[in-house]
Order: structure tokens, then sequence, then C-alpha cells
């Protein structure tokens, strides 16, 4: 089975590891990840403001791509999601952006020619956007999911962290309930992990303000990653680059501020996922963490 | 017909007759087709005045009459009865409103405030001459009531009707009356306790000769209308026989079954054959079969065997009854917001946050720690209790727009009796507005911070969780513009008043309206605060809208009075001034029936024709202005006769 | 410490600007706070984001457009999604930085030299763009 | 001076009362109406207004209860549904539209009655008289027996149930029809006609733009 995906430039640069082990047990999942032929960045925020039409064509773009090849895309990114999402939620009900977007998309012509059978149709919403563990969900299923696990992660507690992103605004994302989620856990459960349930799962990781405050987004993840850590968390899972970023990479100076300070390992929930369906550990590329995930790993689980 | 129209002009003194010229418009009128008679007098309500009507009726043979006085609101009865005695029909009696509509307003021009009385006069002549002579439509009557809800406001209602000399008969879902004032521990702003005032209340309804208890009974359904309801109510089956049953208690003792009890609200735990609570009324087990486990797996029986008059029966079936009544009041009360729609403050998960009810049950001497605040995860007494109030209310985005207006005052209790309990304790509360509207309400508030050392955080809590054992409380004090961390042991939430579940499914079955939340709605906000639209029903206690004890008391006791009003007639009779339709003239297009306030325009699916319900028509009019074949009328006030007021009204 | 009061800075120019831009209703905020007591980074912030919009509510949009609590803001979404009344203080703040952003006065927040260290670092690209996007306009 | 004639078709609930209370307090107002009482601003068919304009009056002035306030749950509402249908339709016969107004007066507005009443017919008084002779020819009706001063004795024109010209009755029966298919309209599922009618009228949960700073705003996004 052949799904369009969005990868997002990160996934292309700094996240390559997150891009191969979900194509990778995609794969495995008998889910072939197809790459949209051209793409551009999502712009990585959505814009809050209401004149905001040059923002959200950059998204709106990579949507009309994917109505060429399919109804529906999936990404892995937060960020992407977020922001696609919300542009397609505009697409569908503003029609006044809506009418303006298909203007410039019209005058696009140039990338679109480049690829073969282009036909210009307007863009109205007609791709939904999927995110990847919502794939598992419905197309694989959980219970499925379950059945396909090598390697069942029993022992291993790991603390799934959802970040701001994918659940909020709750009426626009409409990805899970936005102060109890549950579909990390559902999924969590399904490949055989203790689930760790901690209370700083949906709080915010600093996101983008660690280019401008490194010290208050560095502040915001430390509160994540101690709180995962107080309840026995082996390792946190996650879903989005810049997270993996804040919370992993910057245990360097929380390790600074804190004397004491015990390092857990983030990674991203396709590398674990990975691990579950038994596949090499080249695929699923540990070389990126910096709190290395291996031992705790070896320990509780085989690799 | 010939009319023969009488006018009385009244003087009032000089009310009238200092603007309009009486004596002139008397004259005019005599000149008017169809009058018979027209006079003037000073005084027309007084005794010779009424002497001068009836005497003109006899007389003159008169077929309509026209006091042309004040307003209708003052004196239209009191000459529909001087009509009456004097042989003619009082709907033949109309008033014409030269004094408010005239003298009064038009002082300064005497000529042209006595051509308006003559206008209005012959208005209303106009109108009086196609009146009919009607009956006030005579509803048969059963003088008994049906009191839905078992609380306190069901309660002081059944009683007051009881004890007005009517039968009662109160229906209550769960195995007890008492409702949620029995699970409340002291009560603001005096701080007596709860079941002290309200035992004796449960112990009399549960005695009084008019008054039939049906407890663990449902109401299944509602026909009929006000006078003549018929009700099903379904019995459900307790498993045991009540009439035989002594109350002795010893099979709830033996029963091995454990499960969460409702009264306690999940913080104990009471047996599958089980009352309520001690002081049930009536003291009388009920088995719940869900958690029995001889119903689960056929063994056990031990409370059958046990039971010294062999009251237990595994065989008993609901039952479905019939009661006639005549009057319905609705007490169905209200439940707490769900707290696992709360998920900032955990959706439930948490032990140490409680509902407002738990907390209740928490401070209660008869709760599951004997009024020991202990906190349910680990039975420590709690140093730090945060209360948010407002948990739901107020919040039009994600839960409910309304405020619940008891939530200040009821928590302002529980800081304040926990206060009491634990001398070395910190109570928080979170609040954005104290609202305080109540007898000794405010006094109350102001002690509790002054005497009691509540600390009131102006300001709402974003976000509750666990931590290292202890309740971790993120809110806002907006006084200083600070966010506010509190490590507490326990919080509680002052959740949403709603309408109890089983109360919006009961409104449709009743048929009454509720608003959109499933509070009842009244028939009007401000004058019929107790009634519903549909005639017959009444509304008491928290059903109708958040509401404390003694408002919930008093409006039972309202709804009461106007049932026993109702009941006071022999039959009760009804404005007959209503619409009608002309079964051979209407088309069947039922526009009437869509735009009827009350239902009580009905369609009859035989004759293809609508047809409107005399007992139930409130003559508003608006099916007869929507009829577009013109056949919907009302009674003494025609097209015809408002065409011919118009007219009149337009006449030099 | 006093502010003083009229109908034309209530109703001033920068006030309807603010609503316009940022979609929100500015007289729909109760003053509940629930916004300030779940924000993550409340405690950079000089005046807290029910204060904020306050000072709009009360007409006085420059105390709050010279506040550092706007370049505070990351965008969680927490306000937004936890507010009573649905008024999005994430969108006030975006619209307050773009109306300080689009006068083009202002250094850049975001600047070059850091940009590149940060670029040579390991960050992830979708933060620098954020960055960026969200505070440089 | 002209001295306009006005028709006042008052609920008997809410400005009928209002009107008591202006003569108890002795207020004063000029005496041009003549009241007809009505249960309920809604009972008022747009043929009563049509033939008050056909029996000479030059104005029409509607009272009901508040919005939210009808002893009838909502006739309020239908009344307020026809006087907006009714508008543009005396606009087509040649009547000008604010010969006809709806005014909310409660029963303790004695002062907004007195108000309504005196500008009422100011404004009748400046639109000068109803010359309804031209549209009874253009809309097929005719007046009947021109009433002079003096002649009171008359009995009142034919009764419209016989009138063979009434003001063309094809007309108001569509204003009738389109007035009530707007409030038929308005009741949801048609299996169940009654319920959550009183919020069918209720104001947009969002209030209403202010006419100064938020004109200016684009509307709600969430929305």
């Amino acid at each position: 089975m052949k799904i369009p995906y969005y990868p997002g430039c990160t996934l292309h640069e700094r996240a390559k590891d997150f891009d191969t082990s979900a194509r990778e047990c995609a794969r495995a999942l008998g889910i072939e990840l197809e790459e949209l032929p051209i793409w551009t960045c999502c712009g990585a925020v959505f814009p809050l403001v209401t004149d905001s039409v040059m923002e959200i064509l950059a998204p709106v773009r990579n949507l009309s791509y994917a109505s060429r090849i399919g109804d529906k895309v999936v990404t892995l990114c937060s960020f992407c999601y977020h922001v696609l999402k919300r542009a397609n939620h505009v697409m569908r009900e503003d029609p006044e952006k809506r009418e303006k977007a298909n203007l410039f998309l019209r005058a696009d012509t140039k990338a679109r020619e480049a690829v073969e059978s282009y036909t210009i149709e307007d863009y109205v919403g007609q791709v939904d956007v999927v995110h990847y563990i919502e794939m598992l969900r419905d197309v694989v299923g959980f219970d499925a999911l379950g059945q396909k696990v090598k390697n069942p992660l029993k022992g291993l507690k790991v603390a799934p962290y959802y970040g701001c992103m994918l659940l909020r605004p709750k009426a626009e994302m409409k990805f899970d309930d936005p102060e109890q989620p549950t579909i990390f856990e559902d999924f969590l459960g399904s490949i055989g992990c203790d689930v760790v349930d901690f209370p700083m799962k949906t709080e915010c990781c600093g996101g983008f303000q660690i280019v401008n405050d490194e010290e208050l987004a560095v502040a915001c993840s430390q509160n994540v990653v101690t709180s995962a850590l107080k309840r026995g968390a082996d390792v946190i899972v996650t879903t989005c680059p810049l997270c993996r970023y804040n919370l992993d990479k910057k245990q360097e100076e929380m390790a600074e501020r804190v004397r004491g300070f015990r390092k857990i390992p983030v990674i991203y929930f396709t590398q674990l996922l990975g691990i579950a369906l038994g596949l090499p550990e080249k695929h699923l590329d540990f070389s990126g963490n910096y709190v290395d995930p291996r031992p705790v790993l070896a320990e509780k689980v085989s690799l | 017909m010939e009319h023969r129209i009488g006018v009385f002009v009244c003087h009032c003194g000089s009310n009238i007759a200092g603007v309009v010229d009486v004596k002139r418009v008397a004259q005019e009128l005599a000149k008017y087709p169809g009058v018979a008679y027209s006079t003037d007098y000073t005084y027309m309500c007084s005794d010779p005045g009424q002497n001068l009507v009836k005497d003109a009726i006899k007389k003159h043979r008169l077929t309509g009459v026209i006091v042309s006085a004040c307003s209708p609101t003052l004196h239209e009865a009191t000459f529909r009865r001087a009509g009456r005695s004097a042989g003619l029909n009082p709907y033949q009696v109309e008033m014409a409103n030269i004094r408010e509509h005239c003298s009064w307003v038009h002082q300064h021009d005497k000529e042209q405030a006595t051509r308006k009385a003559i206008r209005i006069i012959k208005t209303m002549v106009e109108k009086v001459k196609l009146d009919e002579a009607l009956a006030p439509i005579a509803v048969p009557l059963t003088k008994r009531a049906l009191v839905v809800g078992g609380g306190v406001a069901g309660i002081q209602a059944a009683l007051d009707i009881a004890n007005a000399g009517y039968e009662v008969v109160l229906v209550e879902k769960s195995p007890s009356i008492g409702g949620h004032m029995a699970q409340l521990s002291e009560t603001f702003p005096t701080l007596d306790c709860s079941q002290c005032i309200l035992t004796p209340k449960m112990v009399e309804a549960g005695q009084h000769p008019r008054i039939r208890l049906m407890t663990y009974s449902e109401i299944e359904d509602v026909s009929g209308y006000v006078g003549n309801f018929k009700v099903k109510i379904r019995k459900k089956s307790a498993y045991v026989n009540r009439d035989v049953c002594t109350g002795c208690g010893l099979c709830t003792q033996k029963c091995p079954a454990k499960v969460e009890s409702e009264f306690d609200e999940g913080l104990a735990k009471r047996k599958a054959i089980y009352t309520p609570f001690a002081q049930a009324v009536p003291n009388k087990p009920v088995l719940d079969a869900e958690h029995c486990t001889y119903f689960k797996t056929g063994k056990c029986g031990v409370c059958k065997k046990i039971c010294p008059v062999d009251a237990v029966d595994y065989e008993m079936k609901d039952e479905v009854v019939e009661e006639e009544v005549g009057a319905i009041v609705v007490a169905t009360g209200f439940d707490l917001y769900p707290m696992a729609k709360m998920g900032e403050y955990g959706g439930g998960k948490y032990k140490d946050v409680v509902t407002s009810l738990q907390f209740e049950r928490i401070l209660s001497a008869s709760g599951p720690t004997t009024g020991e605040v202990q906190r349910p995860s680990d039975g420590k007494v709690p140093k730090e209790v945060v209360f948010l109030t407002c948990v739901g209310s107020r919040d039009p985005e994600g839960h409910v727009p309304y405020c619940s207006k008891v939530c200040c005052m009821y928590l302002t209790k529980h800081a304040m009796l926990y206060k009491h309990k634990v001398h070395d304790g910190q109570a928080y509360l979170f609040y954005m507005d104290v609202r305080t509207g109540g007898k000794g309400y405010e006094e109350f508030y102001q002690r509790a911070s002054e005497e009691d050392d509540v600390l009131y955080i102006r300001g709402k809590v974003s976000k509750i969780f666990e931590e290292d054992g202890k309740v971790v409380v993120w809110g806002v004090d907006t006084l200083t513009g600070k966010k506010i961390e509190i490590e507490a042991d326990m919080a509680v939430m002052g959740l949403a008043m709603v309408p109890s579940g089983a109360a919006r499914e009961l409104a449709n079955k009743l048929k009454i309206h509720t608003d959109e939340w499933g509070f009842l709605s009244e028939a009007h906000p401000k004058l019929r605060p107790v009634e519903s639209l549909a005639p017959g029903f009444f509304l008491a206690g928290a059903a109708q809208g958040p509401k404390d004890i003694p408002e919930a008391v008093a409006q039972a006791s309202g709804a009461a009075s106007k049932v026993a009003a109702l009941f006071s007639e022999e039959v009760y009779h009804r404005e007959p001034a209503i619409a009608w339709i002309d079964e051979d003239r209407c088309a069947g297009c039922r526009i009437c029936v869509s735009v009827c306030p009350y239902d009580a325009a009905v369609f009859d699916e035989d004759k293809k024709v609508a047809r409107i319900q005399e007992a139930i028509c409130e003559g508003c009019g608006a099916c007869i202005a929507a009829c577009p074949s013109g056949t919907a009328t009302q009674k003494n006030l025609t097209d015809d006769q408002i065409y011919n007021m118009v007219s009149a009204a337009l006449e030099e | 410490m006093r502010l003083k009061l009229s109908g034309e800075l209530i109703k001033g120019e920068t006030i309807g600007r603010v609503e316009s831009l940022s979609g929100q209703d500015l007289g729909a905020c109760y003053q509940c706070g629930k916004c300030s007591a779940g924000c993550p980074v409340v405690e950079e912030m000089d005046i807290v984001p029910s204060e904020a919009i306050r000072y709009l509510q009360l007409g006085q949009p420059d105390i709050v457009l010279n506040s550092k609590t706007i370049w505070i803001c990351a965008s969680c979404l927490q306000c937004a999604s936890r507010c009573p009344k649905g008024v999005e203080f994430s969108s006030i703040c975006d619209a307050l930085r773009a109306i300080v952003l689009r006068k083009r006065v202002s250094t850049p927040k975001v600047d070059a030299d850091e940009l590149s260290r940060l670029m040579v670092s390991d960050a992830p690209q979708m933060g620098v763009v954020g960055a960026l996007r969200k505070l440089n306009g | 001076m002209f001295e306009p004639r006005i028709v006042c078709f008052f609920c008997r609930w809410c400005t009928y009362a209002g009107a008591d209370l202006a003569g108890t307090s002795r207020k004063q107002y000029p005496p041009n109406g003549v009241v007809v009482r009505v249960n309920c601003s809604g009972r008022v068919d747009p043929q009563h207004i049509l033939w008050a304009f056909r029996e000479g009056a030059d104005g029409v002035l509607i009272g009901g209860c508040h919005p939210h306030d009808c002893h009838y749950q909502d006739g309020n509402y239908k009344t307020m549904r026809r006087v907006a249908l009714m508008k543009p339709l005396l606009a087509q016969m040649g009547i000008e539209p604010d010969r006809l107004r709806l005014e909310w007066i409660s029963a303790a507005e004695g002062e907004k009655l007195v108000h309504v009443m005196s500008e009422f017919v100011a404004a009748v008084a400046k639109l000068g008289p109803l010359n309804y002779g031209p549209i009874a020819e253009r809309v097929g009706g005719r007046r009947e027996v021109p009433r002079t001063a003096g002649t009171s004795a008359k009995a009142p024109s034919a009764p419209p149930s016989k009138r063979a010209a009434a003001p063309s009755k094809k007309t108001v029966a569509r204003a009738k029809k389109a007035a009530s298919r707007k409030t038929a309209a308005k009741r949801a599922p048609a299996g169940k006609p009654s319920r959550g009618r009183a919020r069918a009228a209720k104001p947009a949960r969002r209030k209403a733009a202010a006419p100064t700073r938020s004109a200016k705003k684009t509307p709600k996004r969430k929305r």
C-alpha cells in the first residue's frame, strides 16, 4: 500500500533518523511512504494573525501537490502536521483566503510543470492531513500492530511526550483530548511497553524560543524531563524534532544547572516501534541522540 | 339578530368627567347603530352603578353591555359578575377604557379627549356585538398530585400539598428519599447539620397518611392534560418484598458483595443488598442485581436464607402501575458536572482531587471517615487544601456558561468546616467573583476570611497534577499578576450544577420545555417561576436552575400552593376565549400545529384536519394569524370583530 | 502608578488593530487569569497574559507593545486551549508582535550572528525558521 | 394642522398594561390613536394592518412584549418577522413603510409608551394623510363611503369576510404565508415541533459587533 508522505525539511536534514525509522517501520508493516514528488518547507509555524495569506501559501502548495497523488498525506513532524492541518482548515472554511491562495497556486505553474500529467485544479481542502500515529491506528490498527511485534518491549518504562502542536487547538487539530490524550498510550500499549503517565506530557518544551531565549526553553524542557524521570521512565518518546532537540540535547545544560541531574534518553516513537518490530539497529539510527538510548534499551529489551 | 347594546359612561368622579364630556359621549353613543340604551353615571363600580347595569339589562333586554370606565384589568370581573346576575352572559360584558387610555392622558384637550372616548366606546361596541355567549371551559379535576423527585424540594412540595388536604404520589428513583441534601454535612450560612433538619421532613413524608411514597420507581409515561393525567410508574424490582420486610438489616450485614456506595460518592462501600444510608426512608433494603453474587453466579443466596420474614424474592419483576393525577410537580434535582470532563484537573484520575459532594461526605459525621478530614488516597489529614470555584461553570467555551450560584457559598462553608476540624491547616479558595447574594451570606463569607483565615485567591486554576504525593495546583493571583503554585494535600472541585441525568429524559416524556442545558423552563421568568408553560406542570428545586436549599424549599412551597389553588375548585375552569378551528374549512396544512407554543393545535390524522385542544390552548392567537385559509379563529376576538373594531376606531 | 482612562483611549486605533489582527474580542475576557496560570513561560514575562489583556481593555496598548511578554510567548496555545471565553492570547501576542514588526523600526529579535552559530550547531531547521518568522517577522 | 388617525394593536400583557401605567402616572400624549387589545402581538394578522389602512388609518402601531418576555413564549418574534415582511409589501403598494411600526413596550414602560406614541404621531403627521384612493385602484380595492366628520351614525363598512374587493387578498395571503413559512422554518425537525423554540430567536452567543471598534474587526476565525 502506497501512502503520500510529506517529510518536511527537518526530517530531510537534522532529523534524518526520524525519517528513516518511520519509512522502515512502515515498510515492515506493508506500507510504502511515497514522498511527494516536489515539496517545500511548510513554514514551521502557523500564522495567528487574521490577515495572513502569504504565510499559508507554503503549506497550501504542499497540500495541493499531495492532492495530485492521493486523498491524504501522512506526516511525522508535529510542526508540519500542525501547520498543514490548520492551513487545510483555512482552505476548507475560509472562502476569501481560499480564493486568494488559489490565485497564487494558479500562477505557480512552473514547479507544477515539472511534474508529469499536471492538471490545474483549485485546492479546496481535498486532502486529509494524517499523522503517522493516526495512520498506525486507522490503517494498520493497534491490535494488528500488536500482532506484528517481534520484540516485545515488556518492562521498558516509556513516557510519551505529546507537546503542544499535535493537540492544540482542539477544534482544528481534532487529534486527541488536549488535556488527557491517550493515542500515544494506546500505541505504546500495543507494542508492549509499560506506559508512564506523567503530568507534563502536554506541557511546552519551549519550542522555537530555544533560538531566542535558550534559558527559557531549557527551563521548560527541564520541567518535562524531570517530571518523566520522577515517574520512573526509562525513556521519553516524542514525535517532534524540535521537542527531541530541546528535551534531549539540552540535557547538557540541564546537567549544568542541576547538581546530580540524571539523564534520560529521548527518542522518536518510530525508533521504538522499529525495535518492537525487530528492525536492525542501522535502520533506526541512534547516532543523532545526545543521550544514548542503547544502554537502557539493551538492558531492558533486546536490541 | 338585532343588537341591543347598553352603554354606561362612568364619570369616575372627575377623573373622567373632568376631561371628557360624558353627557355628550352618552348622547353620541345613543345614536350609534345597535345601541339600545346609553347613559352616564358618577361611579359605575359602586353598588348603585352596578344596579344601573343590572336593571338596564332586564328592562331593555340588552344583548351586550359596554361599561366605559377604567382599564379592564380593574373592573372587568366586577361588571361581568353584575351582568351574569342580571341574566346576561358575562362574556358579553366589556369595558371601554376611557380613563387610563383617554381622560388621564389627554387632560389638556377636552374636545379631542371626548372624541377619542367616543371612538374607544364605538370600538368596543363593535366587539361586543359579535361577542358570543361563552362558558368557561370546565375540565374535570383529579385532586391528586404527582411529585417527581424526592429531594428536599420534592419532599417539601409533597408535604405542603398533602397538608392542604390532597393526596400525593411521591416518586423517587433511588431507594430512599432525601436527595443530595441528605448527603450534605452542614449547611450555610447557619452551619446546622443537614440531616438533622432534613430527616424529620423525610419521616413526615414517609408517614403522612395522604402521601404515597414510591421509591426505587421511575416515571414510564405520562398522558392526558391538566386535571387529568394518567401516569405510568415503573416500580423497579427491589427483590425484597418491602411490605413484609421489617428493616432488621440482617441481610445487609451478611451480604458478601461490596459495591461503591452512591450515597458516599464512591468513598466507601455498600453491600449488594442495602439501604443507602442509616436514616433512609423507607428504611428497607433493595437488592442491586447487577452486583449480586447470586444473580451473577447463581450461588450465594445468603440474604434469602437469613431473612427472618422471608422477604427476599429473587423472582420479583419490575411492575408498572398507573396513577391518575391532576397536577404534576417536577423536582428532579441536579447532578454535578462530570469530573471526567475536567481534563486539566486530572479528569477524575487523582484520588485527592475530590468533588464538592465527596468533600461533603468527608466532612459529614455520618460519612466514611465519621467526619474526620482525611484524604482519600492514604487517609492522611490534609494540611493544605485548595478549593476551586467555577469548575465547569461560567465557561461557555468548554463547559456550561451559567453561574451555578451555590458554589461560592458551599466552598466557603467547606473551607470553614475544614478549618474548624484541622486547626493548623491552610485553606485556599480560588475565585473569580465571590457571589454571596442571600440573607447572611456575605457575613458568612467575611467570617471565613476574618475568623477562619481562609485565603481567597482571585484567579482561576489552570492545571492540577500529582507529584510526590502532593496535589500540585497551578493557579494565578490576578490581583498581583503572579502565577501561583501550591503543593497541596487535597483539592476540592466546586463543579457546576447540571440537571440530573434523568431530568432531561423525563422532560421529554412529560413534554415540558427545558433550556438548552436541560433545566426546566418556567412559564414566565419573573411572574410564573414555579409553573411550566404546559398547564398542570409545576417546577421545584434545582431542576429548574441552580439554587440553594432555602430557594428550593421556597419554590417547592410555591409550586405546592399553585397545586392547592388548582385543586380548590371542583372542576378546572379555563378562559374560553381561545382558538377554534372550523373542521369543515380546514385544509389540513398544519401551519397552526407548527406555530402553537403549547402543542394545543394537533393534527387529526383520521379527519386530516387540525384541532385545538380546549384544555391546553392559552388563546395567544398565533395559529389564527398564521392560518392561511382564515379557518382558525379566536372566540370573542374573531377577525371580523377586529375588522369592525378597526373601522370603528377610525370613525370620525 | 496611575492610569488615566478615557473613552477615546479605550476605543483607540491600536486597540482596534489588535482586535482585528488577532480576531479576538478583548471584551470577552473576564480576567479569570487561567491563561497566566497555565502559561509555561510566564516566569520570564514582565506582565502576565491576563494583565496584558487588561491593559488592552483599559486602552493602554503601549504598555503591552513595549513589554517583554510578547517576545517570550512560545505559541504553545495552552492559554487559548483552556480559556473559558475562547480568547486566544497567543493570537493577541502574534498581533502585537506584528504591529511592532511591521513598523520595521526595531532591531530584529534574533540576530544574524547568533543565527549562524545556531545553524552550524545542530538545532533543527524548524526551530530556526519558526523563531525567525515569529520574532523577526 | 393634520391630525393623523392611528390604530394601535397592543398586547394585553405588556403594551396595553404599559398604556395603563402611562394613564395612572398621568403622562400626556396626543390622542390620535385608539387601541385594539389583543392577547398577543402575534395575533395581529397582516390583513388587520391592511384593513386599517384601507379604513383610513394613517398609521398602525403594534406594541408587544420585549424579546424573551413574550407571555406566550415567542409570539413577539412572529410579529417581528411579519412586520419585517410587511414593510416591503406596503412599499410596493405605495404605502410608506414608516406608517407601520412595531415597538416593544413592557408593562413598566409607561414613559416609553408616551415617547413612542408622540414620536409616531409626529412621524405620521409629517408623512401626511394616507391617500388610499389611488392605492385602492392599483391593488384592486376600493374605498367605500368616504367618511366625514359628523357622519358617525354610519355603520362600519362591510366586514372583510364578505368583501369582494379587499386589499388584494392574494398579496396579503402571500405575505401571510411567507411569515408563517418563516416561522415554520425556524422550528427544527418536523417530528419535534416545540423543543428549543424559545431558543430559536435567541441572539447569537457572542455579542454582536459593537459599533465603533468592532466594526473594523474581522469575524472571529474560530467560527
